[in-house]
């Protein structure tokens, strides 16, 4: 009962109603349709506000409370590509490098997702740790670097082509754009301080939540777009892209509580461990794995996953919160 | 005004192969390119451009004969099984032919 | 006298100088330029937001109040290329085609217009019904159905080169970007209501002023670059440019005044009558009726019309209004 | 490496005509094509492409010699009454003749 | 449907050039001409083209043979001396030869 | 000792933090990057903000304080390529174009520096007068109009290859984008006074300093590209392009008190003296002095000078003014 009005308090929010308006436009064929630098321009606002909001509440909060669930979710980010790569070649029959990018994908993050689950957090009155942002900063890269290994053990042993050497897939695991953004105003943020935070409040935090909206309608249209490769993908990825991150994102709300996390603090680790990437994870996944199939792990991140939690996914990890913390 | 023949090799392909397709030219001893952003559609499917996943571009560049032979050599042994991308040769006349 | 310090206020408004500053721009040949997406991405978030705006304030006044007015503004759209076209034949001396191209644009709106007419009525505190977004959204399209349908038969009794379908017309009519962005924002104002409002308020109410005053910069530009085509359109299209307005906009007040509306709400239907589109009904037009001359109708609704509507008209409109609730 | 004798279509038009142009290029038997916007001037005035009521595009297409002919002569027919556009052909050498 | 052989030339410059390239266009006689922002390296290095003072265009027009000898004539002379640019001509056929 | 603090404070804020992530994603080759759109947009809305605000600030204070440090920041302009490029000539050995184009560079200012000033001025609580945006709106042309002709005397006696007209140059100067942004805001600003700033203030004031920073970001990334031209430059402009900012930045200082300027404001009109140009002068001098070498003027202004003055030069003139009017 409870959940199912939080579903709908989240369903009937504008981030949400917007994605559903870019996905209707997609499939109405409508000529709507964001420029592609108003897209990179929306994308860099958001990567540096989060970061930059989480580095101050770091800052308020010391490293000391840090250090512990940060290690914890760079583990975990580790770790899901690794029990997801077995399960994706044995019950999903897929060959081994496109297991090994799709397990990357649900290994690393969607800042995304993260930044719809705070607005949601915060919707509702919830409060959770604001460092939380840091979890999302260390998370993005070492399943994408667990999940290019895979690949390349078993291209090799396939004498396939190979791709940019592992060297390539650091540098754009660690320096891609989308993690440099956050983990350098993550730094940037953690430097200022309050003081900081001030000065720039009115720009990064004020309007964040509306920029967000706008943001999701263009994800909307974006993730629309691939709804019709989902019968390309098959069953086998369409159930994984929903039955995943639920285990998944009870796996991190319970790592949270484990590490000393508030409830909010869980729900959101829970969201990481369970949203999978489609910006930074494609990019190191297309240089380093050419021979896997963009279609399957970008069809199952952004038109799977991508519109489950930020539909269903947040209301229901916040639910398992709730009774883990009951 | 004397004009000189040389070779341009154009080259489309998903944006993702742009450091593999510089990395190319600077081998087979171009000495300048010009590129932009395409949208673009074929056997891989539209590319929209409106997000850096399903970004193209194209690439255009200018060489001695020989080096647009092996730059497409290299192309169609190295790089055409990993990426979408099309290539194809043309013959223009520049003035200066030692600029190429 | 009242009338010119209300003309005189808007001619000062920031939004109404920047639009000169941008005519200038033009004429002084200046290298200032907006790109294109930042055109574009001025346009989407005013659409957006006036149109959440609108769909948040039909949440708080209930539908009952808003049909009956909203079907008046849909028969005034449709209402005024059946009136227009046989001045344009007849007087005017155009071609059916180009009569029925122009009579299409004028039918239709201008949302920046009426984004400049709310923002005037806001700084002179004059009240007014939010919800006249909604007319907005639905005055849009019929104009430019009956437009193409009287050139249609037009170009047929010709035999002239036919563009393409009813069909194709319609659907730019109804999912052409601006109509969808603005509908589709006033639905999703509509479900989320006051609480939605609160989340995105600093991002799409707060800022809006300026932004526009930003956008009519560039506004101004893309006016004064096709001043040097006043001379090809001749001077009854420069006479109908603003004649036309001035009897659809006592008409809109009128009807606004019959249908129930107060004085801001007429003001309001006023304009939006007199207003002619410059984004929609272009786009339908250039494909349904591709052998109208575009610089006919985008030199009347761009180069006469709009400046006059920001400049003159509004206050005019007003005063109207004032006469006919007095 | 074998390089195989193709032809380039090239047309720059107002960007209304899109999608009447893909259109046609999927009833001449295109198998692709690449597009991108472009500022341009002509007999129809200057269009500076800022605001989508001025914007132009240049579309390329590689096709068989004899779609290429079809393509033109559709073209003439049926778009160039239509809107402000310019097409041109030239020869191309690819490698993967079958692709195209 | 009938062809006619006509030059097309492409220059790629810094976008500081812009005027003169135009300028010039217009005393040799072209009727129109098509430009686009591009991303290049060249001798005077790589050009990002993210902000202005490093962009670089292409310009690329239509022309009668001997107005194309004119204009790469003149460019040489003029413009090769002051700007970051390379200008090339290559063969194309067109539809409506009056108009070019 | 107490400057230390004063440029440890300037460090730290958001603006030069970003300004430092910037340069790094250079080095590190990170694939972070602005599209142009996005740094043209930003460019438009920092110029027009600040134009508006120093316009308003005008129309507070009157023209009658204004007139006179105006003009004096007029002839500051027109005088420093005169004593700069015999400086260039002799001691940098550098030739005759060459030199002119520098010198119009130090002549003419940066608007990014003059506004990074404003920002620290108030984040320290120090007291400036508003309408210094008045001297960096008249500063830009002068000293571009006087190094165009010191270069076009010197091209001319070398019989060299002659760019556009002294007429171009002076369109470009007066007419080139940025300056027509700024004098025209500031026009508008001056015209519209505190009403108009009433309704503009939540987009052109409030969240200017965030967007400062966002903009810095992407200023890092352009100067951090350049660093690697250091080596071309040498010693001598690595010198000149610390060492005459601040010769010119005392006078600046000096002649803003001379004018009857308050401390803030003498400041300021050091910060302008001090900076050089990256944008007006480089357009303007590529046109009509093509001859001259961009990698020498554009490595000095953009990656000397410029990250120079937002580090350590503004709290130096600051201090400088603090010596004067003690
Ligand atoms: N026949 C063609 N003519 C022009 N461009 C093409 C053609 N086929 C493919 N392309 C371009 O090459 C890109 C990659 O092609 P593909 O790998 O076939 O998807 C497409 O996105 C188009 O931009
Ligand atoms: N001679 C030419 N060379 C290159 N492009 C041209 C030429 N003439 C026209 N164009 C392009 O074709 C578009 C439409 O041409 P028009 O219908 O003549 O205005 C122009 O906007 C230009 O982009
Ligand atoms: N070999 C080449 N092939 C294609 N484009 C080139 C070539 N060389 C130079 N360019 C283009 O011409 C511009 C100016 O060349 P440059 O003056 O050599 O730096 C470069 O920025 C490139 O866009
Ligand atoms: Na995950
Ligand atoms: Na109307
Ligand atoms: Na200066």
């Amino acid at each position: 009962m409870e959940m199912l009005d939080a579903i709908q308090a989240n369903l009937l929010s504008p981030a949400v109603l917007f994605f559903a308006l870019g996905i209707i436009a997609a499939l109405s064929k409508s000529d709507l349709k964001f420029p592609e630098p108003l897209y990179a321009g929306l994308t860099i606002y958001l990567l540096v506000a989060i970061g930059f909001k989480g580095g101050v509440a770091i800052s308020d909060a010391g490293l000391a409370k840090v250090w512990l669930p940060s290690l914890a979710a760079m583990a975990l980010g580790a770790i899901i590509p690794l029990w997801t790569y077995p399960v994706l070649r044995g019950v999903g029959r897929l060959g081994a490098v496109d297991a090994a990018a799709i397990a990357a994908h649900y290994g690393s993050v969607s800042a995304v997702t993260f930044i719809a689950a705070t607005n949601y957090l915060k919707s509702i009155n919830q409060p959770y740790e604001h460092y939380a942002t840091a979890f999302l900063a260390v998370m993005e890269s070492p399943a994408i670097l667990v999940g290019v290994v895979l690949g390349k053990l078993a291209s090799d042993r396939a004498g396939g082509a190979t791709g940019a050497s592992l060297k390539t897939a650091m540098h754009e695991a660690l320096f891609g754009r989308s993690i440099f953004l956050l983990v350098g105003a993550l730094i940037v943020g953690t430097l200022c301080g309050q003081p900081g935070m001030q000065k720039v409040e009115p720009f990064f935090v004020t309007p964040f939540q509306g920029v967000l909206a706008l943001f999701l309608l263009e994800m909307g249209i974006v993730a629309g777009r691939r709804l019709g490769d989902l019968k390309k993908v098959g069953p086998f990825l369409l159930g994984f892209g929903i039955v995943v991150p639920l285990a998944n994102g009870a796996l991190g709300v319970w790592l949270g509580k484990l590490t000393g996390l508030e409830l909010g603090g869980a729900t959101l680790m829970g969201v990481l461990s369970a949203s999978a990437s489609y910006i930074a994870a494609p990019a190191a996944i297309r240089m380093s794995l050419p021979e896997a199939n963009p279609t399957l792990y970008l069809t199952s991140s952004l038109a799977i996953t991508f519109p489950f939690n930020i539909t269903l996914g947040i209301p229901i990890y916040l639910e398992i919160a709730r009774k883990l913390y009951a | 005004m004397n004009t000189h023949p040389m070779k341009l090799v154009t080259i489309v392909c998903e944006a993702y192969a742009k450091d593999a397709v510089k990395k190319l030219l600077r081998e087979t001893g171009a000495h300048g390119y010009t590129l932009f952003e395409v949208e673009g559609d074929g056997s891989r499917g539209e590319r929209p451009a409106d997000i850096r996943e399903f970004a193209n571009i194209q690439v255009e560049v200018i060489l001695q004969p020989d080096a647009a032979q092996k730059l497409l050599e290299r192309l169609h042994a190295e790089l055409f099984p990993r990426y979408g991308m099309i290539a194809f040769e043309s013959d223009v006349r520049v003035l200066r032919p030692g600029k190429f």
